[in-house]
């Protein structure tokens, strides 16, 4: 006799599940290790481990190729990161210059494939992994300067923030979202403010300050280190425009 | 005259109404035949200015909102005389309302379905429209809780939604009674899936009644809140001629006015159609009649404290505007809206013409082209006559393609309506047999009354 | 912006006008331009088609109003009767003002267009959805809308001409709204320019398109909160402050013998733009 | 900037020195077009740009600047193109140099344009039939050799724009080995008889105009803020002006039949009846009253009265202005193309430097020009009379080989020179082409020119500013269609037909070009670095500025033979002046075919992508002409029908229709927008010189009874501003300036 009911009662149920959904889980699941790109085909499979990856500590001189690597500096290879909005590829006469000199490695088919493009002045068709949409203009220069510069902190773990254990890898492959929400996510977090001390006279506010306005102002945020710190720009026009 | 004949066999009524769904005039064919080619000429339309961009709709850079957003005010307007009907006289208890409300509920279901056709037909990027809905999102973005587009997006779809149950709810006994009188076929499942085990109780009358009143009350200030919102959007804003505060009332009564206009066109097509001269009788034409005219008077009304109110405020630039409209490129429309919206109505006055069909439904039409017309000269004269003299604009005239769409969503509003008409009843069995009960207890009451009195004697 | 951030500081979001509490800092871009120097020359139009991406929407397009210059010289004179403009014409180069209170930004239903915390109005082409609602409500009308979508019509772009594109700024596809973004582009990297070196960006670092092209050097642009700036300077010298309410010369009776004024500024939208104005020669 | 001599060895390849040119990934319209395209993270779809060797700053996403000079006019901006990725996205004004001063115009801007056009000639063609068959530039040196042997020295004709540099150098030495003197340097819109009344007056053709210093200028008809001489610096010139000397801003009072930009920006603009400028200079004369002796007894004649009934311009006025000369000082008197384009045009710049000399504004405003120490690369300047000669030399068949470079006589001769016609007596007609314009499409053998910013070269301003400066043009980038070709490296491929022992040492025009610069090293100012360091330096300023030797101005008041034609009759036939704009962003036309020029709204009326008749509205009125009707305009030679635009601005007795447009060909913007005034104008040419009269055409209108919309920018509110605060004007005596920052 109450079955005129039911329907009714299917519908408000349905609502409010989708409201409390709405209200509890408006933040949409964000960093996992597993989210992991598709695998992309490179022209040569370049072996990220092996130039960035760590030194083996049994054989420091690395001399099996499939166990460990040469712990080089990011920024080597991926010189552009500090100075534009694109980390960019190095050009090929990069690669050439130390791999001219090395001849143990001279006739590995990579290497052989390597000069081959360098001989016929062709560059590498490198394939983008992490393309955001052509609307984002993300800048790597600001995001290196604030990590890496300021605050000292390890460049391949600030690398690693938005791409991964690259270090870990043969090609890269996206390991992190890059969604929007993903970027503002942190964007969101309190972060340490590196105030460096030793700011020249004249210096303005905003040298001392990791963030751009006084509205978001970190001065008065100290967290239980009692550091100082402060949220991220929230500003549309920093990447679109 | 009578609203209804009080000698009406309540079987009668049933078969009267269940037969307008098996046969109707042949007209009625007709009607849809032409509303399916006029439905299939918007969407035609649509695609292709969808493909090519906004700028086949002939608008341009200062005057970004041409036909759409006036004819979205319309059917906004339209939707309202449902619930004037069915809601605010169910409270009044206005009786001669129950053979007729049903319909008009509809209409004001089937307006807002085509009202907020027109929101999506007139964003540029359409396939985007889901930024505008408030929704936990990867972006982390919500949309923008002060812009009064998106209160009116939320009061369209929670109006959208209260009719819609509405309709629905007030229909469940005639469904049942439908399902009842139906043995088999597709009919019967649906009726039987809809009447939602309807058995006609007292139980279920009781919850029924509690439940019809609570969403009729509900919907009263929902009505009266979306055409106020509607009438934000351009109250809330700054340009000459949009920034009044009597808006919001103003666009109220207009919707009622074009709303009843529009019921008077139905009430005369349904009437024919379906063979409904029993039921929609002219005394109740009579009556809604009359209820046009005063809402016709309150609405020259409230023009006339728009054109005061610009008048002695030191607006210069509004004062231009209303200028502007009276003398410039938009003139013959200005003084087209103000012949048939407040001149025509005065047919209605006339007695002669209060039951003559065929001079009301003329007139009714007029009404509702002068109600378009109104929607017009709100939207198109603030561009091209602006705070900003360079960007004038030369009267901006709409492209066939902007007509196309405009003449569609007329076709869609009948399909939709017409299909309605064929597969539910769109007359209110069960209310019209509670009036005719009511109408012979009155007799009897007399009857009683007069035999008391002779007794006393 | 989060849930929690709508809960929370939904106001300090939305909100930068100049009334309040908050003072913009360090940047707040604003412009001045003086119509005494301007020749209506169009140079700065045409750099701002180079440098922002705007399509030429060609013959037909234009007729009906569908022109996309965000940046428009107007051209004005006395029509009291007088057989020739004998006292000359005067030019007005007419771009979105960077509106503190923009009419725009409290319409949008996305939320496309914001004000930056830099004093910016912004525009965000790929969360727009077309509405029109911010170019409705727009007093100044310079907003544009891409009624078609000009990188693939006929020779907008064709092939090679494409080529010219700046990469720092979107070209925009059908059915968003555009407008002038004081070269945000250019801003920005200023901005993070100077950031990385510890220091705000000085006077005279970054300039506009049209600013730079400007063979009369009518256009000024620069940070209104740094003293040392020009346009710091002249706002101050004419007495025209952000809040309108604020403007001294206002009070004084019987008008002020300053040049300073911005458009439409009686309907308070707080214009980042100050006009100097044209200046006529009395003796002759 | 650019590296040369420091060739690098790395694995055995040497370094290219133009490597940083190339274009980078550029991967058709997927890079730049898709901006609302794809909306989410798509891995391994696209390529990554990278090069093969780059130099430190290459650096992708961040835009290199190099120094190179304008081509759009003569005026010889230095410009600094942006360089993106191997890309030239933008051209910026270079702040060194003293001409524009790191500033702009419209035109100059649209030169991106020109280099990506997609109209541009891309392979050498030779005729067959009506068609054009691509060949390889080889054959077409062998044809050039072969056509030039058959014929004699004086045979060859050789027709240019404005030419200057070493290109005139290496043109000069050519025509040379060909043994023909026939170079003719054309350009369609040249201040001609103004060259040649300075001369007699200053003793100089352009004396350096000091706008800026003067209180008050008044002139007749010079558009200097659009598009006379150098418009850029006379730009910055006025905005100097205006802001005022010792606190005083100057007067800008300008007279013409028809306004143009500066007119627009004139605090007093005078219609005066057309030809009769030099007329009121001299009432101006006579009106100060301060002439002696010679120049006295010629202006005795020209009372107000009369001057007022001849120019139409009324007393008070005239009054006014000379009280103002007289109050404030120095000032300036220009002499336009208003005053100019008459067969008495050499008489009224006459009348009009005679004034400037009794004001005693020579030495102070007028001062003397200065000239780079190498009189063979100093520009040879264009003017009208040149085609003039051409085409009757032509008519007379005096030619059998004609080369064309780059100019476009087939549309701005005016129709009754029957160019087209006399062009086709010479037997082969070559023309080296940006577009197939009219007069390339005439031709037997096209040859691609590369762009301004693909091309070496160095030029020669006309008109220099503080000191001399040659300008560096370098490209940058690299070519976009590869079988293009320098105007240097055709000329120099073909010199070495005639002397190729003394060009063998130079493969390219940029060796010899280098050649010759670092030959003269120590006079341009490298003496004692090294040669690279020199070239580099030079390279990356764009200028090489010079210690230039200056000329003397010599101011002497002859009247002789100064003598004025009263003011012409109205003609019942042809009741109206013909007065054909020079517009600032089309000039003569060569511009049209770039759309940044065609939408942008002309200052004045704001019209766009079409031509117009300007009429007054009075005129109009009587003749029941509204805007946008479409009206016959018949001259003696021809008739053409356009769209009437009502301006005020104009002398009533008076028309007006812009240059520029009214292509036949050339390309996909040009072509088929407007009419060309040219194919109405009468041939007649200035007493003096031999210019061709341009305003000397008296035309009828009469409607057709069609209409039109006119495409402009303003709305039907016109310039009104319906009493809304929007461009606001105020008058000095209520304005304080002298406390403005």
């Amino acid at each position: 006799m109450y079955r005129f009911l039911r329907l009714p009662i299917l519908l408000v149920g349905l609502f409010m599940a989708v409201s409390c959904y709405a209200v509890n889980d408006s933040q949409p699941t964000l960093t996992t290790e597993d989210d992991l790109g598709p695998q992309v085909a490179q022209p040569i499979e370049f072996p990220h481990y092996r130039h960035a990856g760590n030194r083996n500590t049994v054989d420091p001189t690395n001399s099996d190729p499939t166990k460990g690597g040469m712990e080089i500096n990011c920024q080597y290879c991926h010189t552009y990161a500090r100075r534009s909005l694109t980390a960019g590829i190095p050009p090929l006469q990069k690669c050439i210059g130390c791999h001219q000199n090395i001849p143990s490695v001279r006739d590995k088919p990579r290497i052989v494939e390597l000069f081959k493009y360098w001989d016929a002045k062709k560059a590498v068709p490198w394939k983008k992994v992490h393309d955001l949409p052509d609307f984002v203009r993300f800048t790597h220069e600001r995001h290196i300067k604030r990590f890496i510069e300021q605050q000292g902190r390890p460049v391949q773990e600030v690398c690693g923030y938005c791409h991964g254990q690259v270090k870990e890898m043969v090609t890269a492959r996206r390991q992190k979202p890059i969604t929007m929400g993903w970027c503002v996510s942190c964007h969101m977090k309190e972060h340490v403010v590196a105030a460096k001390a030793d700011i020249p006279e004249g210096g303005t506010p905003i040298g001392k300050q990791a963030y751009w306005y006084t509205f978001q102002k970190p001065a008065e945020t100290k967290n239980a280190a009692g550091e100082l710190t402060a949220k991220g720009p929230n500003d549309c026009w920093l990447c679109h425009k | 005259m009578k609203d209804i004949r009080e000698d009406i066999a309540w079987a009668k009524i049933n078969q009267d109404v269940m037969k307008s769904l098996e046969n109707p005039r042949k007209i009625y064919w007709v009607i849809l035949f032409f509303a399916v080619l006029m439905f299939a000429v918007g969407i035609g339309c649509e695609v292709y200015q969808y493909q090519v961009g906004m700028g086949v709709a002939n608008l341009d850079n200062p005057h970004v909102w041409g036909l759409y957003i006036a004819t979205f005010i319309f059917w906004i307007g339209m939707s309202h005389s449902g619930t004037l009907l069915s809601a605010i006289l169910h409270l009044m208890h206005a009786d001669w309302r129950k053979p007729i409300y049903r319909f008009a509920e509809a209409m004001t279901t089937f307006s807002l379905m085509t009202a907020g056709l027109f929101v999506m037909v007139h964003l540029g990027r359409l396939w985007q429209f889901y930024y505008a809905v408030p929704y936990p999102n990867e972006r982390w973005v919500w949309p923008n809780f002060q812009s009064p587009l998106l209160w009116d997006a939320m009061a369209i779809f929670t109006y959208l939604s209260s009719s819609v149950l509405f309709l629905f709810v007030g229909m469940i006994p005639d469904l049942a009674i439908a399902r009842d009188n139906l043995q088999s076929g597709w009919r019967k499942k649906l009726y039987t899936l809809l009447a939602l085990g309807w058995e006609g109780t007292d139980r279920q009358w009781r919850n029924f009644r509690v439940t019809y009143l609570t969403i009729a009350c509900f919907l009263i200030p929902l009505a009266v809140s979306v055409h106020s919102i509607v009438a934000s959007d351009f109250g809330m804003s700054q340009q000459p001629g949009w920034h009044v505060t009597s808006f919001p009332p103003y666009f109220v009564a207009g919707a009622l006015y074009s709303g009843c206009a529009a019921i008077i066109t139905l009430f005369i097509i349904l009437r024919y159609v379906f063979k409904f001269e029993e039921y929609m009788t002219l005394p109740i034409l009579k009556k809604i009649v009359r209820l046009t005219f005063a809402i016709a008077m309150v609405w020259t009304y409230l023009n006339c404290v728009e054109f005061a109110s610009v008048w002695y405020s030191h607006d210069g630039v509004s004062k231009d505007l209303l200028i502007q409209k009276m003398t410039g490129p938009y003139a013959p429309f200005w003084w087209a809206m103000i012949f048939c919206g407040s001149v025509v109505p005065f047919v209605f006055a006339i007695k002669r013409f209060q039951t003559h069909i065929p001079v009301l439904f003329a007139t009714s039409l007029l009404l509702n082209l002068g109600m378009w017309l109104e929607r017009w000269m709100i939207v198109a004269p603030t561009f091209s006559h602006g705070y900003y003299p360079w960007t004038w604009d030369h009267d901006q005239w709409p492209s066939m393609i902007q007509w196309g769409i405009v003449f569609g969503s007329f076709g869609w509003f009948t399909l939709l309506f017409m299909v309605f008409c064929k597969v539910f009843p769109s007359v209110s069995m069960y209310e019209v047999k509670e009036m005719v009960y009511h109408r012979t207890l009155h007799l009897k009451k007399n009857e009683i009354g007069e035999t008391a009195e002779q007794g006393a004697h | 912006m989060t849930a929690t951030n709508l809960l929370e500081n939904w106001a300090s979001v939305r909100h930068f006008h100049p009334i309040d509490d908050k003072p913009h800092d360090p940047y707040k871009w604003a412009m001045a331009i003086d119509l005494d120097a301007c020749t209506g020359c169009n140079a700065c139009a045409v750099a701002c088609y180079a440098e922002n991406n705007l399509p030429v929407v060609g013959r037909e397009k234009f007729l009906h109003g569908q022109s996309m210059h965000w940046m428009r010289i107007e051209r004005y004179w006395e029509e009291d009767g007088r057989e020739f403009p004998d006292q000359g014409f005067q030019f007005l180069p007419m771009m979105c003002q960077q509106c503190e209170a923009a009419p725009c930004e409290t319409v949008c239903p996305v939320g496309a267009t914001n004000h930056t915390q830099d004093g910016l109005n912004s525009q965000i082409y790929n969360r727009c959805i077309g509405s029109r609602y911010c170019s409705a409500n727009c007093p100044f009308k310079v907003r544009y809308f891409n009624w078609y979508d000009y990188p693939t019509t006929e020779n907008v772009w064709p092939a090679e001409m494409n080529r010219q594109l700046n990469p720092d700024v979107t070209v925009r596809g059908k059915g968003v709204m555009e407008k002038c973004t004081f070269c945000v582009q250019r801003l920005r990297a200023a901005e993070v320019t100077a950031k990385g070196e510890g220091r705000i960006v000085r006077e005279g670092e970054v300039q506009t398109a049209c600013q730079q092209a400007c063979p009369a050097s009518a256009i000024s642009f620069g940070n209104l909160v740094d003293p040392e700036s020009r346009v710091h300077k002249q706002w101050l010298t004419q007495q025209v402050d952000l809040d309108k309410d604020k403007q001294d010369k206002d009070q004084k009776e019987g008008g002020s013998d300053l040049r300073g004024y911005r458009i439409l500024e009686e309907l308070r939208p707080y214009p980042s733009v100050m006009y100097l104005e044209r200046v006529r020669e009395s003796a002759v | 900037m650019i590296d040369s001599g420091s060739e690098k060895h790395l694995a055995g390849h040497p370094f290219d020195r133009r490597d940083f040119l190339k274009v980078l990934g550029w991967s058709g319209t997927a890079v730049a077009l898709s901006g609302c395209g794809n909306t989410s993270i798509e891995d391994g779809k696209e390529t990554v740009v990278s090069y093969v060797e780059a130099k430190d700053y290459v650096i992708p996403g961040v835009a290199v600047y190099f120094n190179s000079t304008c081509a759009q006019c003569d005026a010889g901006c230095s410009i600094s193109g942006k360089v993106r990725e191997g890309r030239v996205l933008k051209l910026e004004g270079n702040p060194d140099s003293a001409i524009n001063k790191g500033k702009m115009c419209g035109v100059g801007q649209a030169g991106v344009q020109h280099h990506y056009n997609p109209d541009r000639v891309r392979e050498p063609l030779l005729r067959n039939g009506d068609k054009g068959e691509t060949i390889t530039w080889e054959k077409a040196y062998a044809l050039i050799a072969e056509k030039l042997a058959a014929v004699k020295g004086e045979e060859i004709a050789f027709l240019t724009g404005g030419v200057s540099g070493h290109q005139k150098v290496l043109l000069g030495n050519y025509l040379d080995s060909l043994g023909t003197k026939n170079h003719f340097v054309y350009e369609a819109v040249s201040p001609g008889v103004v060259r040649a009344a300075n001369l007699k007056a200053y003793g100089v053709e352009m004396p350096r105009y000091r706008i800026d210093k003067a209180k008050v200028v008044l002139s007749f008809g010079a558009d200097f803020l659009g598009a006379w001489v150098s418009p850029v610096h006379f730009s910055q010139q006025y905005a100097q002006f205006r802001r005022g000397v010792d606190g005083q801003r100057g007067v800008l009072i300008q007279a013409e039949s028809k306004m143009t930009l500066t007119g627009a920006n004139a605090d007093r603009w005078l219609a005066v009846r057309p030809g009769t400028e030099g007329i009121l200079a001299l009432g101006i004369i006579n009106a100060l009253g301060t002439a002696t002796g010679d120049v006295a007894e010629l202006v005795k004649g020209y009372d107000k009265a009369r001057v007022s009934r001849d120019t139409g311009v009324e007393p008070s006025n005239i009054d006014k202005i000379a009280a103002l000369l007289k109050l404030r000082s120095p000032s300036l008197v220009l002499a336009g193309s208003a005053a100019e384009g008459y067969a008495h045009g050499s008489q009224n710049a006459a009348a009009i430097n005679l004034l400037n000399q009794v004001l005693g504004n020579v030495g102070k405003t007028i001062e003397a020009p200065v000239s780079v120490p190498f009189p063979q690369m100093s520009p040879a300047k264009g003017n009208t009379a040149a085609l003039k000669t051409l085409n009757d030399d032509l008519a007379a068949g005096k030619y059998k080989v004609l080369f064309n470079v780059a100019t476009n006589p087939v549309f701005t001769a005016p129709a009754s020179y029957k160019f087209r016609d006399n062009m086709a007596r010479a037997g082969f007609k070559v023309a080296f082409a940006h577009y197939l314009d009219e007069t390339a499409l005439q031709a037997d053998l096209v040859l691609p020119l590369d762009s301004a910013m693909e091309d070496w070269g160095t030029s020669v301003p006309e008109y220099l500013t503080e000191g001399a400066q040659i300008n560096i043009q370098q490209p940058l980038m690299e070519r976009l269609h590869p079988n293009t070709r320098g105007l240097g490296d055709i000329v120099l491929a073909l010199i070495k037909q005639r002397r190729a022992d003394e060009y063998k040492g130079f493969d390219d025009y940029y060796g010899y070009l280098r050649g010759a610069m670092l030959q003269n090293k120590g006079a341009l100012g490298g003496g004692g670095s090294d040669d690279d360091n020199f070239w580099n330096d030079t390279l990356s300023r764009g200028i090489v500025k010079l210690a230039g030797p200056s000329a003397s101005l010599n101011a002497s008041m002859a009247t002789a033979g100064l003598k004025l034609p009263a003011p012409v009759e109205i003609d019942e036939h042809y009741p109206f002046q013909l007065i054909p704009s020079v517009t600032s962003s089309l000039r003569d036309g060569r511009h049209t075919n770039q759309p940044w020029l065609q939408e942008s709204p002309d200052p004045l009326t704001t019209i766009v992508w079409d031509s117009w008749v300007e009429m007054h509205p009075k005129k109009a009125t009587e003749m029941g002409i509204v805007e946008g009707d479409i009206v016959e305009v018949t001259s003696k030679t021809g008739s053409v029908k356009a769209q009437v635009y009502l301006f005020p601005g104009i002398y009533p007795d008076a028309v007006s229709i812009p240059i520029g447009r009214g292509h036949d060909a050339m390309g996909r913007y040009a072509k088929g927008y407007g009419v060309n005034p040219f194919q109405i104008m009468d041939s007649v040419f200035e007493s003096a010189t031999g210019e061709l009269a341009m305003h000397e055409t008296r035309v009828n209108i009469t409607k057709t009874g069609q209409r039109v919309i006119v495409v402009k920018d303003e709305g039907p509110a016109g310039g009104m501003q319906m009493g809304r605060k929007i461009a606001a004007r105020v008058s000095t005596d209520q304005v304080d300036l002298s406390k403005e920052v």
